[in-house]
């Protein structure tokens, strides 16, 4: 019994039942049972986190004592968790709080997180691109709106159009706001009614796969 | 300017340069600054959950103000770490269930007031052009994604008008999002030419 | 009809080197680039432009590195209008990682114009707590700021002698990449009738077009190229200027290889079907 | 009983000596030196805020034009503590809330109009107590949807479990499904599913997790790895699971290989490079992006395009299908992604959830038409009634 899914969509009945009777019943104790689920849910999320850490160490451990490829570069993961965790760990001590500006904890966010973060996102200019170039063919119709459309869009945002005719950046404006609006607004509508349906079947136990 | 003598600037560009690399082709750089962006950042995240979980919400509690309630969540996230025993993983499933079983919860509510919103927006006021081509918008977008009949007949067509809406959302919204990300290459450019080599100031 | 076949497949490679010079030519050269400068960016500029002599501005930074591109510019063209009259520009951070984007810029205009720290201009830094500020500052500005970035009195500053609250001060200007301008609009504005201009993030800036929209703030300068347009009327092009040149040259960019790729689709496609015994 | 009486002495003396009372107590007012005090003329209402777990009481006053300009505080009194619970609000707002009440207690609130040196007083409102309810009014007609959509699910699931059998059309992107897998087997190469950077709690990954578990199902019919690159510990066990059901359900348990369900770094661009390497040295043959994406799409699209890789996208996120339908292959819109475990395993109880989907949206469809033709009557044509019927369809929405 306790090893089959009784008990767990038992669980995941019980816990999404009280938190949708709760968005309804604003007297104690109910009131504030969807805040108190998601403090719970971060505590676990927090223990959980060490399971991440040890799949991700194992997995490079595993790389380097088997010395598979590119094992080298997982002592390069290794030693930059360990760098961070020790630093953190030397600022908490000397600063009181490892998040404090001038720490060397946060010095290390600065200079290498940010940079490599902000980077790995400016890689999108290019793949923006690339992605453009590739796919807006005018293959049938569809292809063909999607092309226009993208390019109306964006020469109407840079300078040039505005010289040309005031009226493009307009024309670009009613477009975000008219049609584009009204795809969003029907794709959004279907999400919601995905989402309860979804959550309905979970709920109910018809959808066990996550649990499987 | 000059070129900076700074070595965290010096570190930043060099970790900037060799992510770029990565549009040439997977290399030794790449391979290098990913592993420590990798690295870094499991660190820094690991750090976060300690100081804003671990501490603030369940040493703190449970220390100072007596709340044991958390001893629930406590254990539910005990309960995970079965998964490192062979023949005991099973009991990991409880506190996945209860996760998912708040997350599905909670999505019901906030889905209905998504509705509601979206419908009591296309509910025109006034009466212009734009109203109505919205109103066609949603109403074929919505037949679009009816599952259970087929499309063909009048269905079809109403569908036919729904993708081609939702194809011009989609060039729209690509063409709109170009700048933002080219702002952002901008932003790196001006990092490297101008902290970094002090070509443009 | 080489070419064309090599059109139609371009290795990504060559698009990215293409964008890449495309991008960075202007930065480096800042071109001059013809921009039109429209009506929210012109009231911005009026509404510092016709301050009282000796003004004193109070300039807020509200973003961070993440939006630096389009913001910073505009900071520093703004600096150097403000310094350009001898108005009396004093910072504050209200985001707390914004604080050395908004030294970094004050330092390097004061430069240009010699002014002098604490006579000229002051840089009051970060404070936590945002709303309790705005509404404190509406009764005494060392409720909040008694010290300077640095941890100085600020008595020390001549500056600060006859800055009490928001009577005081003559614009609020807001560099926004959030919805912390909404609040300065909410409690300065609102309550306390502070004259306010915003600079905002292009995807932040429609949600304030209706602050302007109802005269709730005074002018608004959008993303990069509000920052542009201000840079044109300050008539000191640089970083956005470029900027707009290096966004409009990547887009016209992109546009010509979606055409091209699409000529050498249907030039391609038309010899498949001669190939296959004509066009139907 | 005593408490009572202490409130009564307490609202005699303020009424008595309330120039002295307020002057002893306005420590908050201690920079503006008070030369008058004068009546205001406002009264303040008080009650319990509605629809609220009784911790709060809502306090209304209507300005009138000589208040202009003044700023307002309000101050609650509880026995004889008298407590500043607003300072210098702009008293335009016409409304407070006062979240620092325990329930069931009896306080009293009165409010001081400040401007320059002048200071008027309301008079002490009428005492109040903060009580709880046990519905929420505000949200009855989200009640009524609810039991609405309720009611289709257990009618079409009551209709799926006597046997009737339902329809549901194609899904390009999941008919893929089957070729993406083969021809990754062919190929020899492993298959990638990534779910994204969304958290357990968020329904588009856990429809991400509910297509893993088919996805896995024919990978380890085909023998073919899948490796499921994390950005979400929880998430990580959870597909863990997953996939090992997966690979036992499809009669392989052996196959399982625990270690490609691996944790990458829950940080969006960290996750970004690392999958990005991952995809240049594994090359999987087929590459599953079903979840929540943000910024990072198209980082990973675009290189799984690179590497020559058969791309299934779906998200829920409206700024990022764009960038799928640009990038990859196949692209579930939305609410096909949702459908799409339903679609894969065709089991009859969850297509009766499909088609109860359906029904609620044919509802919308006409509460969108009928909300249009009323609007138009009333608003087009300015008919009255059909004014008043549009703006209660909106209101009740």
């Amino acid at each position: 019994m306790i090893k089959g899914k009784g008990i767990p969509l038992a669980i995941s009945f019980l816990t999404g039942t009280i938190i949708i009777i709760a968005f309804f019943i604003p007297h104690a104790p109910f009131g504030s049972f969807e805040e108190i689920s998601l403090r719970w849910y971060s505590i676990i999320a927090g223990f959980t986190m060490l399971l991440g850490v040890d799949s991700l160490l194992r997995l490079h451990t595993n790389k380097i004592k088997r010395k598979e490829n590119h094992w080298a570069y997982s002592i390069v993961l290794l030693f930059g968790f360990l760098l961070i965790v020790i630093v953190g760990i030397i600022s908490t001590i000397r600063y009181g709080n490892a998040f404090l500006t001038g720490s060397g904890f946060m010095y290390m966010y600065d200079n290498m997180i940010i940079p490599l973060q902000s980077t790995m996102f400016s890689l999108l200019a290019f793949f923006i691109a690339s992605a453009a170039y590739r796919a807006f063919r005018a293959r049938n119709f569809d292809a063909t709106l999607l092309l226009i459309t993208a390019i109306i869009v964006m020469f109407g945002r840079v300078p040039i159009s505005e010289m040309i005719s005031p009226k493009i950046p307009i024309f670009t404006e009613w477009i975000m706001s008219v049609p584009q609006m009204a795809a969003k607004r029907g794709i959004i509508i279907g999400i919601a009614l995905g989402a309860i349906g979804v959550s309905l079947r979970i709920i109910l136990g018809i959808e066990r796969s996550y649990l499987s | 300017m000059a070129i900076s003598t700074s070595i965290w600037i010096w570190i930043a560009a060099l970790l900037t340069l060799s992510i770029y690399s990565f549009l040439y082709k997977d290399n030794p750089f790449y391979k290098f600054s990913e592993k420590i962006l990798v690295g870094i950042s499991i660190g820094y995240t690991v750090s976060i959950y300690f100081h804003n979980t671990i501490i603030a919400k369940v040493w703190n509690p449970l220390v100072h103000d007596h709340n044991f309630l958390v001893i629930v969540p406590l254990i539910l996230g005990l309960l995970m770490f079965s998964r490192l025993f062979k023949g005991k993983a099973y009991l990991s499933r409880i506190p996945i269930a209860f996760v998912v079983g708040t997350g599905c919860g909670m999505s019901i509510p906030s889905s209905f007031e998504n509705l509601f919103k979206q419908v009591q927006g296309t509910m025109p006021q006034v009466f212009t052009i734009g109203n109505i081509i919205i109103l066609i918008g949603v109403l074929s977008t919505l037949i679009y994604f009816f599952f259970s009949v087929e499309h063909k007949g009048i269905i079809g067509k109403v569908t036919r008008v729904g993708i081609t809406f939702i194809m011009i959302g989609f060039g729209a919204a690509f063409g709109a999002t170009i700048m933002a990300r080219i702002s952002l290459f901008i932003g790196r450019i001006q990092f490297l030419l101008g902290d970094w080599l002090g070509i443009i100031s | 009809m080489n070419i064309i076949k090599k059109l139609a497949n371009i290795d990504r490679r060559i698009i990215f080197i293409v964008i890449a010079i495309v991008v960075i030519i202007p930065l480096i050269f800042k071109p001059k680039f013809p921009i039109v400068v429209s009506e929210p960016v012109q009231k911005a500029y009026d509404a510092v432009n016709n301050l009282p002599e000796g003004a004193n501005v109070m300039i807020s930074i509200d973003y961070d590195a993440a939006s630096m591109p389009e913001l910073q510019p505009y900071l520093e063209a703004l600096l150097s209008h403000c310094f350009m009259k001898d108005f009396h520009p004093i910072l504050i951070v209200q985001w707390q990682l914004g604080a050395p984007l908004g030294t970094q810029a004050l330092e390097k205009i004061a430069a240009e114009y010699n002014k002098e720290y604490g006579i000229d201009y002051i840089n009051l830094g970060y404070r936590p707590g945002y709303v309790a500020q705005m509404v404190g500052i509406g009764r005494e500005i060392r409720t909040y700021f008694n010290s300077d970035y640095k941890g100085d009195l600020i008595e020390k500053y001549p500056v600060m002698n006859n800055i009490h609250n928001y009577d005081d001060i003559d614009l609020l200007i807001g560099l926004e990449a959030g919805a912390t301008g909404q609040v300065w609009v909410q409690y300065a504005g609102a309550r306390f009738d502070q004259r306010i201009v915003l600079a905002l993030t292009a995807v932040s800036a429609p949600d304030a077009y209706f602050f302007f929209q109802s005269g709730q703030i005074e002018g608004l300068v959008g993303g990069m190229k509000g920052a542009a347009e201000y840079e044109i009327l300050v008539d000191k092009p640089d970083m956005a200027v470029a900027g707009m040149a290096a966004q409009s040259f990547a887009h016209m960019l992109i546009i010509l290889f979606i055409v091209f790729g699409n000529i050498a689709y249907f030039v391609d496609k038309r010899k498949k079907n001669k190939a296959k015994g004509g066009i139907k | 009983m005593k408490r009572h009486l202490l409130l009564f002495l307490c609202m005699i003396s303020i009424s008595v000596f309330s120039q002295e009372l307020i002057d002893s107590t306005n420590v908050a007012l201690i920079d503006t030196a008070i030369t008058e005090m004068q009546h205001s003329g406002i009264v303040l209402n008080v009650c319990d805020t509605p629809n609220d777990d009784g911790t709060s009481i809502t306090i209304k006053w209507d300005i009138n034009d000589s208040l202009k300009g003044y700023l307002m505080d309000i101050h609650r009194i509880h026995g004889e503590c008298d407590t500043a619970i607003a300072l210098d609000m702009n008293p335009e707002k016409g409304i407070h809330t006062d979240n620092m009440v325990h329930g069931g207690t009896n306080y009293m609130y009165y409010a001081l109009f400040k401007k320059d040196d002048i200071v008027k007083k309301t008079d002490n409102s009428l005492p109040v107590k903060a009580i709880g309810q046990w519905f929420n009014k505000e949200r009855f007609d989200s009640f009524i949807v609810l039991l609405l959509i309720a009611g289709a699910f257990a009618w079409f699931i009551y209709l799926a479990k006597k046997g009737k059998s339902f329809y549901i059309r194609k899904i390009a992107g999941l008919d893929a499904v089957e070729e993406a897998v083969g021809r990754s087997t062919e190929m020899g190469k492993p298959i990638m599913y990534l779910l994204g950077i969304g958290y357990v709690t968020d329904i588009p990954t856990i429809a991400g997790l509910t297509i893993l578990g088919r996805v896995a199902k024919k990978a380890a019919e085909y023998d073919t790895r899948i490796m499921v690159p994390s950005y979400d510990p929880v998430v990580m066990t959870t597909a863990q699971e997953v996939v090992k059901e997966a690979f036992t359900e499809a009669g392989r348990p052996d196959a399982y290989r625990k270690e490609d369900t691996m944790y990458i770094t829950q940080d969006q661009f960290g996750y970004a490079a690392g999958v990005d390497g991952m995809m240049m040295r594994e090359k999987p043959g087929a590459i599953f992006l079903q979840g929540l994406f943000f910024a990072e799409s198209l980082i990973l699209a675009e290189t799984g395009y690179s590497i020559g890789a058969i791309q299934i996208a779906g998200t829920t996120e409206t700024a990022q299908l764009p960038f799928f339908v640009a990038a990859c292959d196949y692209t579930l819109i939305g609410e096909e992604m949702m459908a799409a475990s339903v679609y894969l395993e065709r089991e009859p109880l969850m297509l009766g959830s499909i088609v109860a989907e359906d029904l609620i949206k044919i509802i919308i469809v006409f509460v969108l038409i009928i909300g249009f033709i009323l609007g138009l009557l009333g608003h087009g044509f300015k008919i009255g009634f059909f004014t008043d019927m549009f703006e209660w369809l909106v209101r009740i929405i």
